[in-house]
């Protein structure tokens, strides 16, 4: 599905992606993982057209897409949700999802102007389909609440739903666990299963949390210091010298002397 | 081919006066940098309030000169310089209080205080043409040059003569004091550093138990020392005119964003550049090339890449260029 | 419901303001004070597309609203006999030339590769490319300018009716606009507000200094009227008849009759453009702008092109103001380049957004309207606070005279008073945003 | 008696802001001449009314002259600058034909413009300057200059004036750059004047704004010892500015013989500066609108109107600063006069001051008068 | 978001105009008087109810103290107020109801700055640095407060973080997550706090730096201050607790031993993720 080859992000003489080569699967939900600062968000960034690698190759099922910049991935199906979320505060739910597909009629000036009745059959259907992902998502009551006073982990459901009112092929998650309650943080992981399941999204899902990634993932890809370091199944993962090294560590070393 | 006239003429027309003109643009960008690194927006107002800080000084020079006090052949503005800077400081603080001060406590956007310093600044052009008029005002006294044109054409043997003015020499001289001071009070000293904390993150600040109305009001006192210092260069330099530094807010404004805002090393890079571009893009090179090239080929022209009329647009449009392939500024400012 | 009452009787508060001064200061004043208000009311709404929907702070408007003006000139004039033939096909080559230098350029940036040999293709290109263009140019344009410096001495315009001068003017800023947009509104940090204001400064320049273009300095007076003149109204008995009728006498009927006339164009053309924005606002089109105003990466990322749409309305927003920058030329029926100052026509048009209301077009009306009165009328209330004020001095008194004198810049501070007090007890303007 | 309002209308802020006081005080100083004597119509008193233009904004200076006329003002003095004159006078005055005397809009254009005899003028166009500008050059035994004008229409037509005169007389013009009123720095107008040469610099522009620097300027880099001086720049503070380099620098402005002036000097005292650029005329202009009333018997604009010619002119008795109630006694009495006032007012063609000219030099930092032209 | 017009800015981007980065958020206020509170926890916060600006209340009767040598842990859902509490304590935000008592004085009326001079030391869940700063400024700045000679404190802090004496000049900005939370911590520990309060130290990092800090945090309740710590990694955050509290919609919810709470099986099952 993706392919990314030798891709180099240089910030001045510092090499935050330092020759980073990996294949995602279709169909897959792949973990990547890595100490931090590995450049796992950096390689994010480049994929989704953020930021241009300073060398190196990104393509989508066979198509260069390196360098591309977001709102053309979009309407390739790659989509991406936000480590910290993002969501549009002054606008409803509702508007926050009815706003997402892309080539909407009134979307165009001429139209809000001459074409009104076209419009208006089109609202209508889009607010029916974000009603229902509002509903898929459990959060049918916040529809008219402004997106700017919901809570975090809601925030992180709407921008999973935003995801939904297009047909994404491959949707990238930047550590949806940081500071969410790992109790939300299931519900989460039950939704990203089911659209994986029901609709074939291919996930990419960047994480710390060990608990979260052996759930869903598989398989694992572990980053340092700009490069790949292993790729695995979570067990094989966990079982790599390197890793434990580099990332996971041995536990505390005050475990003992912790009060009782 | 006579390479010492064509340096001395180049020196004369472009160098001198565009280092004197870069000194006082840096210093007052230095002030719109250090309002927008530190209390977070554009002050319009700032050329207005270096026009108060000069009014009030050229006040006090009046009376220091009524008293028949003077400095010699150094201009009697200097010592009235103190005050003028005390009257600026007074009246920066008592702005704050009365305007800045309470968007500071709402909280508001920065873009808010933008907007609030245009009100700020029309009125301070209504009060400055109040108590001073619109006029001109000459207050520069003291001996003129430090070298005449005259002067050195007698002590050199060339044809060409090289002018420095009193007040030119006096503006590099006290743009480089006050700078170095500015640096030193900034990097060394404790309320230096809690100064750019504060502009670095001012919750943690807060958090560290910095007194954030003590930096705000400090900062000011430095801003409105900055302005009075180089409005009264400037009045000293060229002349005093309140719609004159009215204008001057667009190169300044432009001096501290090509240079990086919130930098300020760049704030002083930037006024450089554009006293250079808009002097020497403009420049008529017949001379220069009269005096390099052998005679049959001296050119008849003028040389002249852009007539001056461009000169303004022209150091804009070098603005623009330097954000194309710079988009932060020379040195990367707050802006990131 | 409080908040249409609160509109309306702002609106109605600005119509009282403006009967008054017919009563006591004449109709001619009122009306004259109208079709300012109107004109400034629509480069309000230009500029709160700008800042108000899309959050671009452009601080080039006067730029804009030149080239509103020039448009004015080259469709409205008459062709000065001659000129063309003169020069002014050699001129058009020039520019050509020049923009073929730059094309290159760009096209060499583009398409060779990084390093020293492109560094130099491009200055040699770009030096050939003006030594070309000045030898082709300078001689055209002395041949134009020679042409009865006096009165002509420029290319003149079309000779088309002033009406298509109007979006004329639109479409030039327009263009301008959509250079600066490229350049600009693509950079990582957005600098937008410098180049507008380089932008600025550079159209009024080339309009202040292109003699062959509009005159520069020497103006150009007499630009044809969209509306009669009052001379052949005064001269025509069936006016007079009926001015007559109304009770008027002829030089005040029909000095009234040309500004009505202009008053009922300008409110059409505010019209439109109100119910255009609006209708625009409500639309999926204005739900895509504010979604981009409140997070442009999230925007991005759900396929919105933020750059472009930036593009969109930074090039509406100017043409709007293009737009009315024809409309007051033609009010003036003449182009004055030194009148373009930043301060009446780039801050002040700010101040009009912002008290208005950012963001809400009715505001952005309403602050066009009220600041502009205000603009003019504060001046009279100046004198006669100071009046009031110095009463009590004796006649002959140094101060009494001093602040007589300085009553003229009262002007400005009053507005600044009036700036800051709006910002203090209604922030986000008279009419906020919903 | 009757009350009779005139308007000025000068520009009291924006850039010509420092001129326009005494300009104001010139003419108010004629009105309250006119009104303290009692003379005008059977003892009308006439009172001025301010209003400003801005000198650049012609939406401020229209609406300010809608004002004055909704005021009921008899007549206009102004405006000041040639751009916002020509606005007013189309846009308000033709409308509601109401005449204007502008003490100060000197542009060529303004000549030739649509005016419905409604437009006088007590300075002489710019394009007489030129001449007189190339006379004097060419009496001084100087071949090439170079010039320098501040960039508005003023300064653009004045400069044209002068170079087409000039090199048809066989001079040489080495540049004529403009310069910017109230810029900051006119290093680069200066470098590149200097790198063009000529014997003197001649500067058309205001003596106490971009004039007034690049004369510092060029004379502290040494690019020019002598200037040329036109009208705007001449004034006793440019040499009390400059100070002794400007010795021997020359040039000429409007005025005929100095007792004209002289009168106004001594009569404005400590008041304001009579000697300020255009303020004389100012004076003048306030005069001719009284006169003009007195010798038509009425302040309406279309009786008087034909009548500024008449007392602006030979033949009659010559009419000074001061004596103003002497000549509108003169008037009323059915004879004649031919004002001079302080600008020594002579007025041709469309309507304009003919234009003598008196040749100034500046000796021990005065402005001296050498010569009338 | 919270209601106020001032904080309008029409998501203008142009940073030519205005400069939002390091913007404060925390609302001014004005000291009031302090009274002694009598006999109790060194610090706690006591029936807390209160919310931000104008707007609803988001915690209700909230109680949280701590003693020295101790370490307590708040837990709960996202939402429930956890950050908000400790802002509370803080004298960030104004309370409708309850007080804060420190070290037996009554400090409710203070305000925050006032609160770092009596000895409290924060470290907020964000932005907990001055990236422009080099360490050595960092923690310079955190004893910007003390009078007196605070080189010992600053050998302290770089006995306790190594790392932080080797990049001691360098721009704090720089460094990886887990030097800046050791940075972060280090700063608070300058003041020479009575109470250390830590928001969500572990955010985002990795398993093996998150260890590191717990370590660090264990030696410095060693020390004898009393430490108060926000958490999501509760598991791991309950194991070293002596005291655990589990808020929900700003309300107590469970309090307890951090032993006791990880026992707990509705608590395991609601907040810990099972
Ligand atoms: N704009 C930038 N300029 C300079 N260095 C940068 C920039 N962005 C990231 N870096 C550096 O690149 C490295 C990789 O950063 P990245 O954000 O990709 O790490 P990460 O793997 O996502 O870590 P984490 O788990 O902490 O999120 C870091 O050392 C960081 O300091
Ligand atoms: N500055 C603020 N203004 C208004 N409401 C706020 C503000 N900050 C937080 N809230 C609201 O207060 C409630 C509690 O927020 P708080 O940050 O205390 O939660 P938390 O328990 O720390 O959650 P998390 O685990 O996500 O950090 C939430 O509903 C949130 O929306
Ligand atoms: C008042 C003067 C500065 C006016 C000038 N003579 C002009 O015509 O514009
Ligand atoms: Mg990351
Ligand atoms: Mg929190």
């Amino acid at each position: 599905m993706i392919v990314v080859e030798d891709v180099h992000k240089h910030f001045g003489g510092f090499h935050a992606v330092d020759g980073a080569t990996l294949k995602i699967a279709e169909g897959s939900i792949t973990g990547l993982i890595g100490p931090n600062g590995a450049g796992k968000t950096t390689l994010f960034n480049v994929i989704a057209g953020v930021l241009e690698p300073t060398s190196g190759r990104v393509t989508m099922a066979g198509e260069d897409i390196t360098g591309l910049p977001p709102h053309t991935l979009f309407h390739k199906g790659l989509l991406r949700t936000f480590q910290i979320a993002h969501e549009f505060a002054s606008m409803t739910c509702r508007e926050n999802l009815m706003m997402v597909p892309g080539g909407q009629s009134g979307e165009s000036l001429w139209n809000t102007w001459f074409g009104r009745r076209r419009i208006a059959d089109e609202e209508r259907a889009l607010r029916a389909k974000a009603d229902e992902v509002l509903e898929f998502l459990t959060i049918e009551h916040l529809a008219d609440h402004k997106a700017g006073q919901v809570s975090g982990g809601q925030k992180k459901l709407l921008e999973l739903g935003r995801t939904m009112m297009v047909d994404a092929r491959i949707v990238f998650l930047d550590e949806v666990g940081a500071g969410v309650n790992r109790t939300l943080l299931n519900t989460i992981g039950d939704a990203i299963l089911r659209l994986n399941r029901e609709r074939g999204y291919t996930f990419v899902v960047i994480e710390h949390d060990m608990d979260f990634i052996g759930r869903l993932c598989d398989p694992v890809i572990c980053m340092a210091e700009g490069k790949v370091l292993a790729e695995g199944t979570l067990a094989q993962i966990k079982a790599n010298e390197q890793v434990i090294e580099a990332y996971l560590g041995t536990g505390l070393k005050h475990r003992d002397k912790v009060p009782s | 081919m006579d390479l010492l006239n064509a340096l001395v003429a180049l020196a004369n027309f472009v160098i001198v006066p565009a280092v004197a003109y870069g000194s006082q643009l840096a210093l007052g960008a230095l002030g719109v940098t250090l309002i927008y690194g530190i209390l977070r927006f554009s002050n319009f107002a700032h050329g207005d309030t270096m026009a108060f800080g000069a009014m009030v000084t050229i006040l006090a020079t009046w009376g220091l000169q009524a008293q028949g006090i003077s400095l010699g052949v150094l201009p009697t503005a200097l010592l009235a310089l103190p005050v003028g800077i005390l009257g600026t400081m007074i009246l920066m603080l008592l702005v704050d209080r009365a305007v800045y001060r309470f968007y500071r406590q709402q909280k508001a956007k920065p873009v808010i205080l933008v907007i609030v310093s245009l009100g700020v600044m029309f009125m301070m052009n209504g009060i400055v043409r109040f108590v001073i008029g619109p006029d001109d005002q000459n207050f520069a006294d003291g001996g003129r040059f430090l070298v005449s044109a005259r002067e050195f054409r007698a002590w050199s043997g060339l044809d060409e003569g090289l002018a420095i003015r009193t007040s030119q020499g006096l503006t590099v001289l006290t743009t480089v004091i006050c700078v170095a001071l500015l640096f030193w009070f900034l990097e060394r000293t404790r309320t230096g550093k809690s100064m750019r904390a504060y502009s670095d993150n001012e919750d943690l600040a807060l958090l560290s138990g910095i007194n954030p109305e003590r930096v705000v009001m400090v900062t000011w006192m430095i801003v409105a020392a900055l302005t009075t210092v180089a409005g009264v260069l400037y009045g000293l330099d060229k002349s005093f005119k309140p719609f004159t530094y009215f204008l001057l807010l667009l190169p300044m404004f432009a001096s501290a964003v090509v240079g990086g805002l919130g930098s300020p090393l760049g704030a002083i890079a930037g006024g450089f550049i554009v006293a250079f571009s808009e002097v020497t893009v403009t420049y008529a090179w017949k001379k220069v090339l009269g005096y390099l090239m052998p005679d049959p080929l001296a050119p008849s022209g003028l040389v002249q890449l852009l007539s001056t009329d461009y000169k303004f647009a022209v150091s804009f449009g070098i603005l623009v260029i330097v954000l194309l392939f710079k988009p932060t500024g020379l040195f990367k400012g707050k802006a990131v | 419901m409080t908040d249409t009452l609160r509109t309306t009787g702002l609106f109605v508060l600005v119509g009282v303001l403006i009967l008054i001064t017919g009563f006591t200061q004449g109709w001619n004043t009122a009306l004259l004070i109208l079709n300012m208000g109107l004109v400034s009311a629509i480069m309000s709404i230009g500029v709160n597309l700008q800042w108000g929907f899309a959050g671009l702070f452009n601080v080039g408007i006067m730029g804009f609203v030149a080239l509103g003006g020039l448009a004015s000139v080259l469709v409205s004039m008459q062709p000065t006999p001659g000129a063309w033939s003169a020069g002014g096909w050699r001129i058009l080559l020039a520019l050509l030339i020049g923009v073929l230098t730059i094309v290159g350029a760009v096209l060499i940036m583009t398409r060779m590769a990084r390093g020293r040999a492109r560094v130099l293709a491009v200055i040699a290109l770009l030096v050939a490319g003006f030594f070309l263009y000045r030898a082709v140019f300078d001689p055209a344009v002395a041949a134009v300018e020679a042409i009865n410096p006096a009165l002509l001495g420029y290319l003149g315009g079309l000779g088309l009716p002033v009406i298509v001068a109007w979006p004329v003017g639109g479409l030039l800023a327009a263009g301008a606009a959509w250079i600066i947009g490229k350049t600009a509104l693509g950079l990582r940090s957005d600098y937008l507000a410098i180049a507008t204001l380089g932008i600025a400064e550079i159209i009024i320049a080339v309009l202040k200094n292109e003699d062959w273009l509009s005159r520069g300095v020497k103006n150009v007076v007499g630009i044809p009227r969209p509306v009669p003149y009052e001379i052949d109204l005064q001269n025509n008995p069936g006016f007079i008849e009926r001015a007559a009728s109304f009770g008027l006498d002829p030089v005040e009927g029909s000095t009234l009759y040309v500004k009505i006339a202009y008053a009922l164009l300008f409110l059409a053309v505010l019209l439109i453009l109100l119910w255009m924005a609006q209708m625009a606002l409500q639309s999926p089109w204005g739900r895509m702008m504010r979604a981009i105003r409140d997070n442009e990466v999230a925007a991005e990322a759900m396929g919105k092109d933020v750059t472009r749409r930036h593009l969109q309305i930074f090039v509406l927003g100017s043409a709007v103001c293009g737009l009315a920058g024809a409309m007051l030329t033609t009010l003036d029926s003449q182009l004055v380049p030194t009148t373009y100052q930043p301060l009446r026509f780039t801050f002040l048009i700010w101040v009009m957004v912002i008290v208005g209301g950012s963001g809400n077009n009715f505001g952005a009306v309403l602050g066009g309207m009220l600041i502009w009165y205000l603009w003019v009328q504060v001046e009279p209330v100046g004198i006669w606070l100071m009046q009031l004020l110095t009463a009590g001095m004796a006649d002959g008194s140094w101060l009494k005279a001093h602040l007589m004198d300085s009553a003229a810049h009262m002007r400005l501070f009053t507005m600044g008073l009036v700036l800051l007090l709006v910002l203090r007890f209604s922030p986000r303007g008279l009419i906020p945003e919903k | 008696a009757q009350e009779v309002k005139l308007g000025i209308l000068v520009g009291f802020t924006g850039p010509i802001e420092s001129l326009a006081e005494p300009m104001a005080k010139g003419a108010e100083l004629a009105i309250k001449e006119v009104s303290d004597s009692g003379a005008l119509l059977d003892g009308a008193t006439v009172t001025p009314v301010r209003a400003d233009t801005g000198c650049i904004d012609n939406g401020l200076a229209t609406s300010n002259a809608e004002r004055l006329i909704a005021d009921g003002v008899a007549g206009i003095i102004g405006g000041d600058c040639s751009g916002v004159t020509g606005a007013v006078l189309q846009n308000v005055a033709i409308p509601n034909g109401m005449v204007m005397i502008s003490p100060s809009a000197t542009s060529p254009g303004l000549s030739t413009v649509e005016d419905n005899d409604l437009f006088f003028r007590t300075a002489p166009s710019d394009a007489r300057e030129g001449q007189v500008m190339t006379e004097v050059l060419q009496d001084r035994g100087i071949e090439s200059i170079a010039l320098t004008y501040t960039n508005n229409d003023y300064g653009k037509g004045l400069a044209d004036a002068i170079k087409t005169n000039f090199e048809a007389a066989g001079g040489e013009v080495t540049i004529s750059a403009a310069h910017e009123d109230g810029k900051a720095d006119y290093s680069a107008e200066v470098g590149a004047l200097a790198s063009a040469g000529g014997d003197i610099l001649v500067v058309a522009g205001y003596l106490d704004q971009g004039g007034l620097g690049i004369i510092r300027a060029a004379l502290d880099s040494g690019a020019f010892d002598t200037f040329g001086l036109p009208g705007g720049m001449i004034g006793d503070s440019l040499p009390a500015n400059v100070g002794p380099d400007l010795n021997g620098s020359f040039g000429q402005i409007a005025g005929s013989g100095g007792e004209g002036i002289e009168k106004l000097t001594a009569m404005a005292g400590d008041a304001f500066d009579a000697t300020s650029p255009y303020t004389p005329e100012s004076y003048d202009a306030a005069a001719l609108f009284m006169f003009a009333m007195q010798a038509a018997g009425s302040t309406d604009p279309a009786e008087y109107g034909p009548k500024i010619l008449e007392v602006a002119n030979a033949p009659g008795e010559q009419i000074f600063p001061g004596e103003l109630a002497k000549g509108l006694e003169i008037l009323k009495s059915g004879g004649e006069i031919d004002y001079v006032g302080a600008s020594a007012v002579e007025l041709i063609g469309p309507g304009e001051s003919a234009g003598s000219y008196r040749e100034i030099e500046v000796q021990d930092g005065k402005n001296v008068t050498v010569k009338f032209r | 978001m919270s209601g106020n017009p001032y904080h309008e800015d029409r998501g203008n981007k142009d940073r030519s105009i205005t400069n939002a980065q390091g913007a404060g958020t925390i609302p001014w206020r004005k000291s009031g008087a302090t009274f002694p509170a009598g006999e109790g926890p060194f610090l706690i916060g006591e029936g807390m109810t209160g919310g931000y600006g104008r707007g609803p209340d988001i915690l209700h009767d909230c109680t949280i103290a701590v003693n020295p040598g101790e370490i307590a842990v708040i837990v709960g859902p996202n939402g429930a107020g956890k950050s908000t509490a400790m802002k509370a304590v803080f004298g960030m935000l104004d309370l409708r109801a309850g007080h804060v008592r420190l070290d037996g004085e009554d400090i409710s009326a203070l305000s925050p700055q006032d609160r770092v001079a009596r000895g409290m030391g924060f470290v907020p869940q964000t932005s907990n640095i001055f990236t422009s700063l080099t360490v050595e400024e960092n923690l310079e700045m955190g004893a910007f407060t003390r009078r007196d000679d605070f080189r010992p404190t600053m050998a302290q802090v770089y006995d306790l973080f190594p790392i932080l004496k080797e990049k001691r000049r360098q721009a704090a900005g720089e460094l990886s997550g887990g030097q800046r939370q050791q940075v972060a911590v280090g700063r608070a520990l300058m003041t020479r706090p009575k109470v250390l309060m830590l928001d969500e130290p572990t955010a985002g990092v990795s398993p093996i730096v998150m260890d590191e800090l717990f370590d660090r945090i264990i030696e410095v309740s060693r020390t004898g201050i009393p430490i108060l710590m926000v958490e999501q990694n509760a598991r791991q955050a309950l194991e070293i607790a002596d005291k655990g509290y589990v808020l929900v919609q700003g309300r107590n919810a469970h309090t307890g031993t951090g032993k006791d709470l990880l026992a707990d099986d509705e608590v395991r099952r609601s907040f810990l993720g099972g």
